[in-house]
């Protein structure tokens, strides 16, 4: 298994959502209209539109009405079907089976088969798709005929089964890529797919418009005539765009948290959280325990204590997050709240400096450390004061680094910091998006998203390798419990806030989060109301 | 007044007064001046810088900046000029009184053509176009060479004496009643000054004009003038005709003015017999290169060609020329802050040729060979006390403090100002009193020869003659070489030994002052003595007074 | 012939100045820190050493760097810039589709202030020392003294959540509006807000340069000479003043045209405009050092080329210029 | 003391100068008037004025009269600092230039004329990100992108001083180059550069307003632009957290360009006009 992790908005995780989630409001719903035009935000630019060569969180919004994986997920993670009409898998959990939809066509007219499967997973995931690639290695891909594709595994993978989204294994047209040089095909920039959506224009600067695909195989849908993707750099011109009806549609961290409340209270906006259930990130403050003093534990849990997580929680996320208790994200059936947990406490935090010997000196100060903080904007440039605000309040004078986004890398990646904060997602599984962060081996310098804070314990090392390999569900649960109470216990990096990405839509728009995809999904299904 | 024609004046000037802003030097400009002249004749209005005489002329044209008050009256017309409206004014002005500056570069537009600027004269007072013919005709007149062409040139494309003439041009463009010229030839050589002297005195004749001519030189007065008023302090002081002021001047300050004119005289060459020849310059050559950016053609303008001189202990060597002659760069050559192209400079007791020695080698010679400046005002660093603007060589060259203090004041004493002023700035100091601290500062480092570039030019007449003589008394006394710079015949004749005269370049003619100023071999030399404005008048004057 | 020489001469200048700027752009964007694979990795999501290798690879940045640059001169020169690390396309073809918004915002501002700057500049120097003039020069110094993105905020206050009269960001309606004239005029609403905020500095800059520059010319002798020609008033102040008080004013213009492309990073942050600032601003944080160099480039390209433009202009305003030797 | 009478004259440059000697009094006694640290919570955020703070609370709960007290500091500081490195740099570099000529001359007036070539907010933007960010990092990127007008008019007060007699009658004393340049030429070149740099000085306070706006201020500091750029995601809700640290900008500014004007009526009246500041 090879660590995959992103500094970026979000990333798709596979293991299954153990939050219980309100069923879908479509069912209790009228009758949806066709019509209509989707302006959405779109921030940044995303630097191309292929989900495989590129995976930046603002190329999968657009990219996902184009394109489609054999399957998706509902809000439990559950598969459903897409591309794949049924699956079957082998009791011994080395043979998966789809029967594809005979249907389907290109955006070109070209009819969709099982050789555009077996070219995407043998040859397109494995040459540019980063973070698919060695999930699909594991596999042989065979077309018995054009409409089956087999997988067959040498041994059992659990997550395999949530792999088959679009974004994970985006289905590519093998007529337009076969023998091309994938990245340099110039149809990278007006894609085919298969989607409810054909790509139109893409207007740099300002736009990528998508238009309805007339042909798609589901009768009746898409609703929408045509979709805008947005460039609106400017947070709080997103809002306003969104208020005054311009734009009905934004995500993720399109809006400031700030103006959330305000939105919220709009008879003509609605505001949901659900639909990101995979990600599942988790903002934390990463120590670099190869410096002094953070390889002192008893320092880590200094600063836990000095945190108030509840006054981050409530004043700089504005609610939108929870209080995480240790390394895996509470809506992950792995879960456990059995843990250490730290309160805000100023008194104890100055204890365990006083135990250290870090006595205050004559201005009050017990330490000096650097802070590099995430730079992506006002809200983590705020929690980044508060940081130090807070531990200054205990004796620890922090100062802040700055950096953009390239040097912020660099130096976490190089070991070059003393502390820094990062979200990351820690996908559904803890084998997949949290073991990466603490395990030994993944301490690789010049990487980023490894074990950079240099967090060591063979026994968290055995224990996430042994849960990995296990086939028994209860056993992994237990191991994870165990290294969830160590990794509390140890303070290996000082969690901060699981965050909680709103979507904001107008209340005509319908249909928008209707699954463990949220915004993602192909919005096949998506219409106004009139 | 007497002997002034009793006709009715063209303008008169009754108690014409202008305030100075509060806190100037003194409070009015001009103060409660009578004057007035007449067709067909020229008013001189002689005075020093200062004395209120452009800002009269100013005050007719209606040119007074606006702070300034004018009261009194100034008749034209049977109108009152002073107080009249702008409008009014504006017609009068271009059309019948007319006027010519001082610094024709400056006076002409640099981005607009002649003939449209003379041209404007013509629009702006109504007179119905084309005016081409009009403006060629106008130039041809005013002795200007081809002026079909010259109308379309730009003024920096003429000479000095060109524009000058392109200016009375267009003062003269519709045959004014007054034309009013405001040291319209200072800024000229003199031979060009003879020229537009004439120039004007052909104009005036043609038109019947009347002329009102300010002057700092009675020279200028004698060549053209056939009245003149002197002003001191905004008053004037005497008028009347001028062969009567210049004949029988009847107030102090007209006699010390005109007792301060340089006379065109030998002077007995005081110069010991068979000294030791201090300075000697042998075919020195410098020519000036100029690029115009990087890829621009070459230019090459020589500067001094094959220049030849020497100089002995004690003797004055004056070098004259018009500008542009080269003789400043001679003399900066000498000095050697300039160097030269090729030829040679010795200097006695030193072996090598001056123009040969680095830097290095030349520090120890510099004391030897120090220079006095033309502008007083430049001259003298504003941010240095007299103490360290004389002493800068002496501690520069290693005397102690202390004993610099001791030798400013005796220096200071030298060049006749009190020894106490040696903390003051130079913006405490008239402009005579400052080319004293420059000659202090000059013979400070006891040099053997003293290189003074037009030391005297910048200076009104009564102070010129006064640095004059505190340079003769100085050479006597302390027995130095003087290289004596200046475009003056007349001060040359004053203070020279023997006078080279530079032409482009060259020295066309050398001697002693006696022979070459009175009896020139070289016609340039001739021209240059002929030019002497008011010469024939101004010597008879003297002559009747001298001898 | 001097014409054909002055231009041979310059363009030879104009060449090596690119070129030194180039060097130099080229060297310092990659002194910064931070590793452009890394941010593209981390974007993609995916950052094991393979993929970062590979990106190195494909952008040649494993190669050392003079071997980086010369190979970058070489393709300069052939007029390809390379491609955007970041959004894998064509530099040039990135650049020219951000450039046409970007010099409607500044020329627009741009024109702006060159009609109305010196306007009330000459307006403000005749009555110098008047009710008006002292109300101009106040109005002028103030917008000079403020931050262009605090008027841009303030503005946007006002006008769009206000009053609600102009869009507050953009350069279009974001419902797309159908037909020709209908979409001018839309992009025309669009460009008053963030044209006024940066024309407001940039008449406030002419104002001053005007007034100042017409002052000091009206002390110069000639222009006593125009006056005791007896010229009407309005004559002296144009044909004498203000033609010659032109000069600085067509140098600065001339400076400043130049400096357009990137001139308006902050007034395109604030109104979300989509032009080459921008980009340049992104590319910088992204460490495209590809789309950042053409930026520069581009930026460089046009300050030489108004250069000599400005030195055209000043020969046709002042005949003294080239004629000196 | 003529120079004292002619800029009490100017009306605009006395009011400049009172609010200036205001603004420079507060933020000399900041840590006095504003004891806390501008950066510590304070009381509920997003307080507007009036209340327990004259000019509200911002997203954090902190005082924003506090912020703008501190933040006074940080823009006189780097406006008077980067105007120093910068007429270091223009005035060694226009010096050099301008007394030797020749080929120092070419030389020195093409790196000038290079480094005017270059767009330069832009440069500063780069130089900042280059340098990281910080009080030094800004520091050096504004100076980096002003020296050349100070250059340019060092090197023309230098170019027509050198020529003056009095310079000539220092070389002939035998003064050498050095003292000449020091204490010939460069007191009489000082005012000219004098009225430039004050005048810098306000262009330097906007430029960091600028850049901290965009954030690549010295996240340790507070800044009037931070402060706005930091405010920008709720300025609707929040106005006063934009407009007042916009106000302290523009007076600041503001009188320092008054008594700027003053400084240059007083001591160079030939010289209106010269000064035209590119952003």
């Amino acid at each position: 298994m090879r660590p995959q992790r992103t500094i970026n908005r979000w990333a798709t995780g596979l293991a299954a959502a153990a939050v219980a989630l309100a069923v879908s409001g479509a069912a209790a719903q009228a009758e949806p209209q066709r019509g209509g035009t989707l302006n959405s935000t779109l921030w940044p630019e995303p630097p191309g539109i292929v989900i495989g060569i590129n995976l930046n969180a603002p190329t999968l919004l657009p990219s996902t009405k184009i394109f489609e994986g054999l399957l998706t997920y509902d809000f439990q993670l559950n598969p459903q079907p897409m591309l794949a009409e049924s699956w079957e898998v082998s009791e011994d959990g080395l043979t998966y089976t789809f029967n594809l939809r005979d249907d389907v066509t290109w955006h070109d007219g070209e009819p969709f088969t099982s050789q555009d499967v077996v070219y995407t997973l043998t040859e397109f995931i494995p040459e540019v798709h980063a973070r698919s690639r060695p999930t699909f290695a594991r596999a042989k891909v065979e077309a018995p005929d054009d409409h089956t594709v087999v997988l067959t595994l040498e041994e059992p993978y659990g997550p395999l089964i949530r792999s088959f989204d679009a974004i994970g294994a985006p289905i590519v047209p093998e007529h337009v890529y076969a023998g091309s040089d994938i990245r340099e095909n110039p149809v990278n920039r007006s894609p085919i797919g298969t989607g409810p959506f054909k790509f139109s224009e893409w207007k740099s600067g300002e736009y990528i418009h998508l238009v309805r695909n007339d042909d798609y195989y589901l009768d009746g849908r898409p609703y929408l005539d045509e979709i805008y993707y947005r460039f609106i750099p400017d947070s709080a011109s997103r809002a306003l765009a969104l208020e005054t009806g311009q734009v009905q549609l934004a995500t993720q961290n399109d809006i400031e948290l700030v103006d959330l409340g305000r939105l919220e209270a709009m008879p003509h906006l609605e505001v949901t959280t659900k639909g990101w259930e995979w990600g599942a990130p988790i903002s934390w403050l990463e120590m670099n325990h190869r410096r002094e003093p953070f390889g002192d534990v008893r320092f880590r849990k200094a600063v836990m204590y000095a945190l108030d997580h509840a006054f981050i929680r409530d004043n700089i996320f504005f609610g939108y997050a929870k209080v995480p208790t240790g390394p895996i994200h509470s809506s992950s059936p792995f879960y456990t709240d059995d843990v250490v947990t730290y309160e805000h406490d100023p008194d104890k935090a100055r204890a365990l400096l006083d135990e250290m010997g870090l006595t205050p000196d004559g201005d009050g100060v017990r330490a000096e450390i650097g802070l590099l903080g995430l730079p992506y904007g006002e809200l983590w440039d705020r929690l980044s004061q508060y940081i130090k605000q807070a531990l200054g309040e205990v004796g620890v004078e922090v100062t802040l680094e700055a950096s953009d986004v390239a040097g912020w890398g660099s130096r976490i990646a190089n070991w070059d910091v003393d502390m820094s904060t990062t979200y990351l997602t820690t996908l559904s599984d803890p084998a997949l998006g949290v073991a990466r962060s603490y395990i030994t081996d993944n301490q690789k310098k010049g990487v980023l998203f490894t074990n950079t804070a240099g967090y060591s314990n063979p026994e968290v090392d055995r224990l996430f390798a042994e849960a990995a390999s296990e086939p028994n569900h209860e056993k992994r649960l237990e191991m994870y419990h165990e290294v969830q109470k160590i990794i509390a216990d140890e303070v290996a990096l000082a969690w901060l806030a699981e965050l909680q990405w709103p979507t904001v839509h107008d209340a005509k728009l319908k249909n928008v989060v209707r699954n463990g995809l949220g915004p993602n999904d192909n919005f096949a299904e998506a219409y106004f109301e009139q | 007044m007497n002997a002034i024609t009793t006709t009715q004046p063209l303008v008169s000037i009754e108690g014409l007064t202008i305030g100075l802003p509060f806190g100037g030097d003194r409070a009015r400009a001009v103060d409660a001046i009578d004057l007035s002249v007449h067709r067909g004749r020229v008013l001189c209005v002689v005075g020093e810088s200062g004395s209120g005489k452009s800002m009269t002329a100013h005050a007719i044209m209606g040119l007074v900046p606006r702070p300034l008050k004018v009261d009194g009256m100034i008749r034209y017309g049977g109108e009152n000029l002073v107080g009249m409206p702008a409008a009014r004014h504006r017609r009068i002005r271009g059309s019948r009184i007319g006027m010519v500056f001082q610094e024709p570069m400056a006076a002409l537009n640099p981005v607009m053509k002649v003939g449209k600027q003379i041209e404007e004269v013509f629009r702006f007072h109504g007179v119905p176009g084309p005016h081409d013919a009009r403006i060629v005709a106008l130039l041809e007149q005013m002795g200007l060479p081809e002026p079909e062409l010259l109308r379309h040139a730009y003024p920096f494309r003429l000479s000095g004496g060109q524009r000058q003439r392109v200016m009375i041009a267009m003062a003269l463009a519709l045959d004014p009643d007054l034309l009013i010229a405001d040291e319209p030839t200072t800024a000229l050589d003199v031979t060009t000054q003879k020229q537009i002297l004439a120039l004007l005195k052909t104009a005036q004749a043609e038109r019947d004009m009347a002329i009102v001519l300010i002057t700092h030189d009675f020279g200028v007065v004698a060549e053209i003038g056939d009245e003149v008023a002197v002003m001191q302090h905004g008053r004037i002081v005497e008028r009347g005709l001028v062969s009567e002021v210049l004949g029988n001047p009847q107030h102090d300050y007209t006699r010390t003015l005109l007792a301060a004119v340089p006379r065109l005289e030998p002077n007995p060459s005081t110069k010991p017999a068979g000294a030791e020849t201090l300075l000697s310059a042998d075919r020195v050559t410098k020519v000036y290169a100029s690029r115009s950016g990087f890829f621009g053609p070459r230019r090459e303008v020589p500067a001094v060609t094959d220049a030849t001189l020497s100089l002995a202990r004690g003797e004055t060597l004056g070098i004259v020329g018009e500008s542009g002659s080269g003789k400043s760069t001679l003399a900066r050559i000498i000095v050697r802050l300039l160097t030269a192209d090729s030829g040679e400079v010795r200097l006695a007791g030193v072996e090598r040729n001056l123009l040969e020695l680095g830097h290095r080698e030349l520090a120890p010679l510099r004391r030897r060979v120090q220079m006095v400046f033309q502008d007083p005002f430049a001259s003298l660093n504003p941010r240095r006390t007299v103490f360290e603007i004389v002493a800068q060589g002496l501690l520069a060259h290693g005397t102690g403090r202390r004993e610099a203090r001791r030798r400013v004041e005796e220096l200071l004493d030298l060049v006749a100002l009190d020894p106490a002023v040696a903390d003051r700035y130079p913006n405490a100091f008239s402009g005579g009193q400052r080319q004293r601290i420059g000659i202090a500062r000059a013979l400070a480092l006891e040099p053997d020869l003293i290189v003074a570039d037009e030391p005297v030019s910048a200076l009104d007449v009564s102070i010129q003659a006064r640095v004059l003589k505190l340079f003769s008394d100085i050479q006597h006394r302390l027995g130095i070489g003087l290289l004596f710079i200046t475009h003056d015949l007349r001060v040359a004749a004053q203070v020279c030994d023997c006078v080279a005269v530079m032409q482009r370049g060259r020295i066309v003619e050398m001697g002693t002052s006696e022979q070459v100023l009175f009896e020139p071999r070289h016609d340039y030399t001739q021209l240059l003595i002929d030019s002497i404005p008011g010469r024939g008048m101004l010597s008879a004057h003297t002559g009747s007074r001298a001898k | 012939m001097r014409q054909l020489g002055f231009l041979v001469g310059w363009l030879v200048k104009a060449l090596v100045v690119v070129l030194a700027i180039t060097i130099l752009n080229f060297l310092l964007i990659r002194l910064a820190p931070g590793d452009p694979a890394i941010v593209m990795a981390g974007e993609a999501g995916a950052a094991d050493e393979r993929f970062l290798a590979q990106i190195r690879s494909d952008f040649g940045l494993d190669r050392p760097l003079l071997v980086q640059l010369g190979i970058y001169l070489k393709n300069v020169l052939t007029l390809d810039l390379g491609q955007s690390y970041r959004n894998q396309r064509a530099v040039v073809d990135m650049l020219f589709e951000r450039l046409p918004a970007t010099l409607l915002l500044t020329g627009s501002a741009y024109l702006f202030a060159l009609v109305f700057g010196p306007l009330l500049g000459a307006i403000a120097a005749m009555k110098a020392r008047t009710v008006y003039d002292s109300a101009l020069m106040v109005v002028a110094l103030f917008f000079y003294a403020t931050p262009i993105f605090w008027v841009g905020l303030l503005l946007i206050l006002v006008f769009s959540v206000q009053l609600g009269w102009l869009p507050p960001f953009g350069m279009q309606s974001l419902i797309p509006v159908e037909g020709t004239l209908a979409r001018t005029l839309d992009i025309l609403r669009h460009l008053i807000l963030p044209a006024v905020t940066l024309g407001l500095f940039y008449v406030a800059v002419y104002v001053r340069l005007t007034r100042a520059s017409m002052l000091e010319t009206a002390t110069l002798d000639y222009v006593k000479t125009a006056r005791a020609k007896g010229l009407p008033e309005w004559r002296v102040a144009t044909a004498h003043i203000l033609r010659t008080a032109l000069l600085p004013i067509i140098t600065f213009a001339g400076l400043q045209a130049g400096h357009l492309v990137g001139g308006a990073i902050v007034v395109e942050t604030v109104f979300a405009w989509p032009g080459i600032g921008r980009l340049a601003f992104d590319a910088l944080f992204q460490r495209d050092y590809n789309l950042l160099l053409g930026v520069f480039l581009l930026s460089a390209l046009m300050v030489v080329f108004f250069n000599m433009v400005t030195d055209i202009l000043l020969r046709v305003a002042d005949p003294r210029i080239g004629s000196r030797a | 003391m003529s120079f004292l009478k002619r800029f009490a004259e100017n009306r605009g440059a006395l009011l400049g100068l009172v609010i200036l000697a205001a603004i420079v009094f507060v933020a000399l006694a900041a840590p006095v008037l504003s004891p806390t640290d501008p950066w510590a919570t304070q009381g509920r955020p997003l307080l507007p004025p009036g209340s327990d703070f004259v000019l509200g609370t911002d997203m954090l709960g902190r005082d924003v009269l506090a912020g703008i007290i501190h933040g006074a500091r940080i823009s006189l500081w780097i406006g008077v600092l980067s105007t120093v490195v910068a007429v270091v740099i223009g005035v060694s570099i226009g010096a050099l230039a301008g007394f030797f000529g020749g080929w120092v001359d070419d030389v020195l007036v093409r790196v000038v004329e290079f480094f005017q070539t270059i767009p330069s907010f832009i440069f500063a933007i780069l130089l900042v990100a280059i340098l990281t960010p910080g009080l030094t990092s800004i520091v050096v990127a504004i100076a980096v992108v002003t020296w050349p007008p100070i250059a340019r008019l060092a090197r023309s007060e230098f170019m027509s001083l050198r020529s003056r007699e009095f310079v000539e009658a220092a070389v002939l004393s035998g003064v050498s180059r050095g003292r000449i340049m020091l204490a010939e030429v460069l007191p009489n070149a000082v005012s000219p550069l004098i009225v430039m740099g004050s005048l810098m000085i306000a262009t330097a306070i906007l430029t960091e307003s600028a850049l901290s706006f965009l954030g690549l201020g010295d996240p340790n500091r507070i800044s009037w632009g931070y402060m706005i750029g930091a405010a920008r995601t709720v300025f609707r809700q929040a106005w006063w957290l934009s407009v007042f640290p916009g106000l302290a900008i523009v007076l600041t500014v503001l009188a320092i360009n008054l008594v700027g004007e003053g400084l240059n009526d007083a001591l160079n009246p030939h010289l209106k006009g010269r000064i035209g500041l590119e952003r």
